[in-house]
């Protein structure tokens, strides 16, 4: 390595400074790039699930060549559920984790309120590659000798706890799975911070707060909550780790019998973990979805061509769900043996966040009246946002009911509830970050009709998985089941195999997605600085932006992002560094 | 004359192959093998065997007309013990077997109860079952793993390389208990119903024979056996009804 | 394109609720004394709700299609009265259906979970463990035995870890893999989990409630009809989770001492 | 980034550190709600008496933070551009040194407190109460560490230009250090009323 050449030693060098680079467009896009590797695993995961489940004895070629636990390519109960634990782990850390928050907060989040970068860079390409390696350990489990972890991504104690007796993937499957997620809290920190002192102290001059646009709002909020969030998870794993591998009892109580071996631990208690696990369990599901409302916030008046509707209240609404968050985790717990009392103190805050969710989908409604709406795909992907939000946020209102939900928990009507309000809301938040922002990040617009055949696919495709899961909850089916041979579950095995078909055509759909991201990343038309007319900042710079974001200058800031609809001197808005006087709105 | 000294020529043929193949098939050649046989029975009450409740698996339960009993302790007519393994523990102790050992799942139960094999003896373990069992062999000496079959999946291949008793477990089925028997002889005996066994194929020496059982633990007895003679050995386990 | 999304989310709106509505999916009958206020508050909660869902997509879907064009020279509509309908539209309506659920739902669920069991019901250890449910019953002496934990043998069938050589009271101790239990008498559960939690679902009882490992937790219920359905694991437990069930016999009075019998003589 | 910083009201280093103290708060918020969940769930809680040097090193991180404060009092960092911090860096360095001794020092205290309590056969796993005590410590040890990173950092920058220059970093670096001491404060009551 060390030649004497100097153009042979400068090269490594180059390289190195591309990989562990500080730029935070560069990191931001890595953090892409690693979610979109994840999502496809994650994906094909949950592609072998659903097979699995419509047709339990089908053989899958190359499975039995790649995994111990799916011996002659049969799915074995075990290896379900580690498909199961991956798949979710995968989704909600690496996903709609990482997408939303730190990756296009990381990318456009500097730009927006007029900075140059993060506030640490170094901190932020730390967090990068941190969350990588952790996403490496956790592969990695996949293919340790006791098989992969099995106790689903809420690890409860003490299954999760307890070690290898207590059956396949409880060995060094779930060690690494724990560590995995310990760093993974470093990382999500380390960004958090980043994120709370770039909003904080980097903002251009005029850029007030009450001028920074709606996502970087949710950027921000988002940081706070997973700041709080991820510092209780980390010392959660931490426990959980020195209970694996330490002989400590904070989670494993006394006399436990595990496949005929009286277990060596003591007054431990299992409910102490979940308690941890949900203070950080809950928020994290805001964690997903917030970037999703900043950015559909955002995206919304550009595309109808008029202002958010109530863009004061929309913040406070944010801000009261962000609190609100700290305070419910407890309704994941309403069977759990935890004090039944507890349970009504729980419901009550969790159905008073409902309001505030309520309120923000009544302002994007609200929005829709008297547009001129623009139907370009990351229009449509909002459009499908609100909708989905709806139909997942309405079945809250049975689970955070524990009398309802002393019939509902556990069953598919969970699993249909915070598929859509998680994972399809954040999924077509970041659609819509995708189709939007492409341009800018990277010069180049992504092709409209693919863009649009994707959206109607995917939008019909989620529907047909995730509303007849409902029914299946009403009807009393379990959720993580890996066959139904329970006499009263039998009967639903055809509405599964329904959901395994729109399942895989939904991601068949998502095939388009892929080929209009690389083909438009090499043959897209070259983007204009502007293309959607939009007012925030990240415009009023090239396609791509320099490296230094603004080219040498710092944009000065006179009006707020939510200038639209009115008479503005290039057109109905007025970008944020437009100097000219604030008009008043042309809207009757 | 021809023809005789041909005949004569193979015998020395074959005798000298013989010998060189082994020493002791050619001693064996000379001297008949000897045999030892014997019951095992029990002094005192024995545990009262509890009925398996299969409701938990119909596809299992309609397979049995009467309920199966637990079999950790099973007695024969005039208290004999049925499932108890005798083997030369010391003495000769035969070549390594290379057949394998067929071990099954049939209406959740475990057949045979107790499957016994040499070391390095190949294992193959069979599902016949609607429902997935999961094997658990809870080995110590040798490498623990515990594994689920579904119905339909390929028989499990495996050895172990050390001598144990190990017991074999289903978690999906917890009434589904079995013993793997890893003995480093070839010499061995599992009692019948009536508590017989018998170890046949003896060459004439010096034995320690072993008969252990899985509640009861382990006895040993010594034993001459003769030339084509056969020895009689009786073990007797003391048992407690609880 | 926008008519396009206007139909489709109308069509998934209609389909979907009328799927709801036709209970083609549905809960299966209740046999519990208690189960009926659940039901109730259920299917109350899917009218409510369900109106708030049909009438969010439909709005949404009539905007999109209402205001779909943006080629005319019309100007954009501000909502009338900017975001302040919203806001108070918000808090009255959901607002009152949370009042109006929480005032009613907190009683019933009190009812079930708070409340203690009545005094004379008979009382039911059940050890939950991977991958089954077993059930004791205290036997002709009335007396449950200790447990000991470091006494349980499955291969001689001590599932609970009794010691019936020095424990008089466990010798008569019934273990049973299914619950029977005598119909219209409150039967108190106690819940022991010997590994790692698990749940107990009876979905015809309405009831559900996880075993926690390290703790004994009492749940009560009355079966008001001559049943024969199944007890399965909503908390994922291990390899066989998916497996994990046992049969839940309501019988009649008589049945049940018959039922006893053959048990005990066993 | 340093140009935007000037123009920004208050230092990101700052704002960083402060951000990390919440966090660090909360993260020891959740270790203390779980000892006592946990020494409440059972009656296996075993109290054992604190090795005594534990006094020792909270005196010992006590000093630290007052040195420290000389340091800082004494540096460049508070004197205005026009007097050259140059003349006054020689003797705040060496209170800085210091700090960074007892550091050191009181990490060494720690495991001799770690080494008495093994000696006593009460290692992480024996009893609930010594998995606490091993683990609160370690983890204000591991934190500590960080600090002393930051104080060493402030050194190297003080050499190369002076204390002004290095203000920024010297100001977070002591924010942080001082957060130590008050953590250990807090964590060596709770291990004294619960342990």
């Amino acid at each position: 390595m060390n030649s004497p050449d100097s153009s042979h030693t400068a090269r490594p060098a180059g390289i190195w400074r591309k990989v562990f680079s500080l730029d935070h467009k560069v990191i931001g896009r890595q953090y892409l790039d690693l979610s979109l590797v994840a999502v496809t695993t994650g994906m094909i995961l949950s592609w072998l699930m659903r097979l699995h489940l419509a047709w339990p004895t089908r053989y899958i070629p190359f499975l039995g060549a790649i995994s111990r636990e799916a011996t002659g390519g049969i799915i074995t109960p075990e290896y379900y559920l580690s498909l199961m634990t991956m798949h979710g782990t995968i989704m909600v850390f690496f996903v709609l984790t990482t997408a939303p928050f730190a990756g296009f907060g990381n990318f456009i989040l500097p730009i927006q309120i007029g900075a140059e970068d993060m506030a640490f860079p170094r901190f932020n390409m730390m967090s990068f590659w941190v969350t990588f390696v952790a996403f490496i350990v956790l592969v990695a489990a996949f293919f340790v000798p006791e098989g992969p972890p099995l106790s689903g991504w809420t690890a409860y104690a003490p299954l999760s706890a307890v070690g290898k007796d207590a059956g396949p993937g409880q060995g060094w499957g779930q060690t690494l799975w724990v560590i995995s997620i310990g760093i993974f809290c470093i990382g999500q920190l380390l960004g958090s911070l980043n994120f709370i002192a770039t909003t904080l102290d980097l903002r251009t001059k005029g850029m007030t707060l009450a001028r920074m646009p709606f996502s970087t709002w949710a950027w921000f909020i988002t940081a706070v909550i997973g700041l709080i969030a991820f510092s209780v998870l980390l010392p959660a794993c931490v426990l959980l780790l020195l209970d694996r591998v330490a002989g400590t009892s904070f989670f494993i109580p006394a006399g436990l019998v595990i496949s005929d071996r009286l277990q060596p631990h003591a007054g431990g208690s299992p409910l102490l973990w979940q308690h941890l696990f949900w203070f950080f369990g809950h928020p994290e599901v805001y964690i997903a979805i917030l970037p999703g409302f900043g950015i559909v916030s955002h995206v919304l008046p550009a595309v109808t061509r008029k202002p958010l509707l109530g863009p004061r209240v929309f913040i406070v609404c944010m801000a009261a769900i962000a609190f609100l968050s700290y305070t419910v985790w407890g309704h994941h717990m309403f069977m759990s043996g935890m004090n039944p009392f507890s349970a009504t103190v729980f419901s009550v805050p969790t159905l008073i966040i409902t309001i505030p969710a309520a309120i923000t989908t009544l302002l994007w409604i609200g929005t829709l009246y008297g547009a001129k709406m623009r139907f370009n795909t990351a229009a449509l992907f909002c459009l499908g946002f609100i909708s989905v939000f709806v139909s997942g946020g309405i079945s809250g209102f049975f689970l955070a009911q524990p009398a309802i939900d002393s019939y509902l928990h556990g069953t598919y009507f969970v699993v249909g509830h915070f598929h859509f309000v998680m994972g399809v809301a954040s999924m077509f938040g970041i659609f819509v970050g995708v189709y939007f922002w492409f341009p800018k990040m990277f010069g180049r617009m992504m092709n409209e009709t693919l863009g649009k055949w994707h959206f109607i696919l995917t939008f019909i495709g989620v529907y047909c998985i995730f509303m007849p899961m409902h029914w299946l909850g009403l009807a009393g089916n379990v959720r993580r089941y890996s066959a139904f041979t329970v006499d009263y579950m039998k009967g639903s095995i055809p509405l599964h195999r329904f959901i395994t078909v729109a399942a895989l055509f939904t991601g068949a759909a998502q095939l388009i997605f892929f080929y209009n991201l690389f083909r438009s990343r090499f043959r897209g038309e070259i983007a204009p600085a502007n293309p959607w007319q939009a007012t925030s900042l990240e415009w009023t710079t090239s396609s791509p932006p320099p490296h230094d974001n603004f080219g040498g200058h710092h944009p000065v800031v006179y009006h707020g992002p939510n200038e639209y609809g009115v008479a503005g001197k290039d057109g109905d808005y007025i970008m944020q560094n437009s100097p000219e006087p604030e008009p008043v709105a042309a809207a009757s | 004359m021809h023809k005789s000294s041909f005949s004569v020529l193979a015998i020395v043929v074959l005798v000298s192959s013989a010998a060189s193949i082994r020493a002791g098939r050619f001693t064996a050649s000379l001297v008949a093998p000897g045999t030892v046989e014997g019951t095992i029975s029990y002094t005192g009450t024995p545990p009262k065997m509890k009925p398996i409740d299969m409701a938990k698996e119909p596809s299992c339960a309609k397979q049995h007309a009467t309920p199966v009993m637990t079999e950790s302790v099973v007695t024969g007519p005039s208290n004999t013990l049925e499932y108890v393994v005798v083997y030369v523990s010391a003495g000769d102790q035969g070549g390594p077997a290379s057949q394998p050992v067929r071990y099954d799942q049939k209406g959740c139960e475990y057949i045979p109860h107790v499957a016994v094999m040499g070391v390095n003896q190949p294992l193959e373990i069979y599902n016949n079952d609607q429902t997935s069992h999961n094997i658990h062999p809870m080995a110590r000496v040798n490498s623990e793993w515990n594994k689920s079959q579904p119905p339909g999946s390929p028989a499990i291949k495996t050895t172990y390389d050390k001598p144990e008793f190990i017991p074999v477990k289903c978690n999906v089925h917890p009434w589904m208990h079995g013993y793997f028997a890893v003995l480093s002889t070839s010499r061995y005996s599992v009692s019948d119903g009536n508590g017989k066994f018998s170890l046949k194929g003896l060459p004439p020496g010096k034995y320690t024979l072993t008969a252990w059982q899985e509640k009861f633990g382990t006895q040993t007895q010594d034993v001459t056996v003769s030339s084509g003679g056969t020895a009689k050995v009786n073990f007797t386990f003391k048992a407690t009804p609880y | 394109m926008g008519k396009v999304f206007a139909i489709v989310v109308t069509i998934i709106t209609i389909v979907s609720t009328a799927i709801f509505v036709s209970h083609h999916w549905w809960m299966p009958p209740d046999v519990s004394l208690l189960g009926a206020g659940i039901d109730h508050q259920l299917s109350e909660t899917m009218v409510t709700s369900g109106i708030l869902f049909v009438v969010a997509q439909l709005v949404l879907a009539f905007f999109v299609w209402r205001f779909a064009d943006n080629n005319d020279q019309r100007k954009i509509k501000i909502f009338p009265g900017g975001a302040t309908p919203m806001v108070v539209g918000a808090i009255i309506l959901v607002g009152a259906e949370i009042l109006a659920l929480t005032l009613v739902g907190s009683k019933i669920w009190a009812s079930i979970y708070v409340a203690s069991a009545d005094p004379n019901s008979l009382k039911i250890d059940v050890q939950a463990e991977q991958f089954a449910y077993y059930f004791r019953y205290a036997g002709p002496d009335g007396k449950f035995g200790a447990l000991h934990p470091e006494l349980i043998d499955e291969s001689s069938g001590n599932f609970f870890g009794l010691d019936p050589a020095n424990d008089t009271a466990a010798r008569d101790d019934i273990v049973a893999a299914t619950l029977a239990v005598p119909v219209n008498t409150p039967i108190l559960l106690e819940l022991h989990a010997k590994d790692v939690s698990h749940a107990f679902y009876a979905p015809e009882l309405r009831l559900q409630q996880d075993f926690v490992p390290g703790l004994v937790i009492p749940i009560h219920f009355t079966a008001t009809r001559l049943i024969k359905s199944e007890i399965v694991c909503t908390q994922l437990c291990g390899l066989g989770h998916y497996n994990m069930r046992a049969y839940l016999e309501v019988m009649s009075a008589d049945d049940f001492k018959k039922w006893l019998n053959e048990q005990s003589g066993q | 980034m340093t140009s935007l910083s000037v123009e920004s009201p208050a230092s990101p280093a700052q704002t960083g550190v402060w951000v990390g103290i919440a966090a660090i708060t909360m993260s020891f918020a959740a270790y203390s709600s779980a000892l006592i969940v946990r020494q409440g769930a059972n009656p296996d809680w075993v109290h054992f008496t604190l090795p005594p040097i534990l006094f020792v090193n909270t005196l010992v991180v006590v000093a630290s933070s007052a040195t420290l404060y000389l340091a800082r009092a004494r540096s460049g960092a508070k004197v205005d551009q026009s007097a050259s911090g140059g003349a006054l860096d020689a003797p705040h360095l060496t209170w800085l040194y210091v700090t960074i001794l007892l550091g050191f020092l009181f990490l060494a205290g720690q495991i001799m407190a770690w080494r008495n309590l093994a000696g006593q056969g009460l290692t992480l796993a024996s009893s609930p109460s010594s998995s606490f005590f091993y683990l609160l410590t370690a983890m204000h040890g591991l934190h500590l560490l960080g600090g002393l990173a930051g104080l060493l950092y402030v050194v190297y920058r003080v050499r190369r230009s002076s204390a002004e220059r290095a203000a920024s970093a010297y100001k977070a670096a002591s924010l942080y250090w001082h957060f130590m001491t008050v953590l250990w404060l807090y964590l060596f009551a709770m291990l004294a009323t619960r342990i």
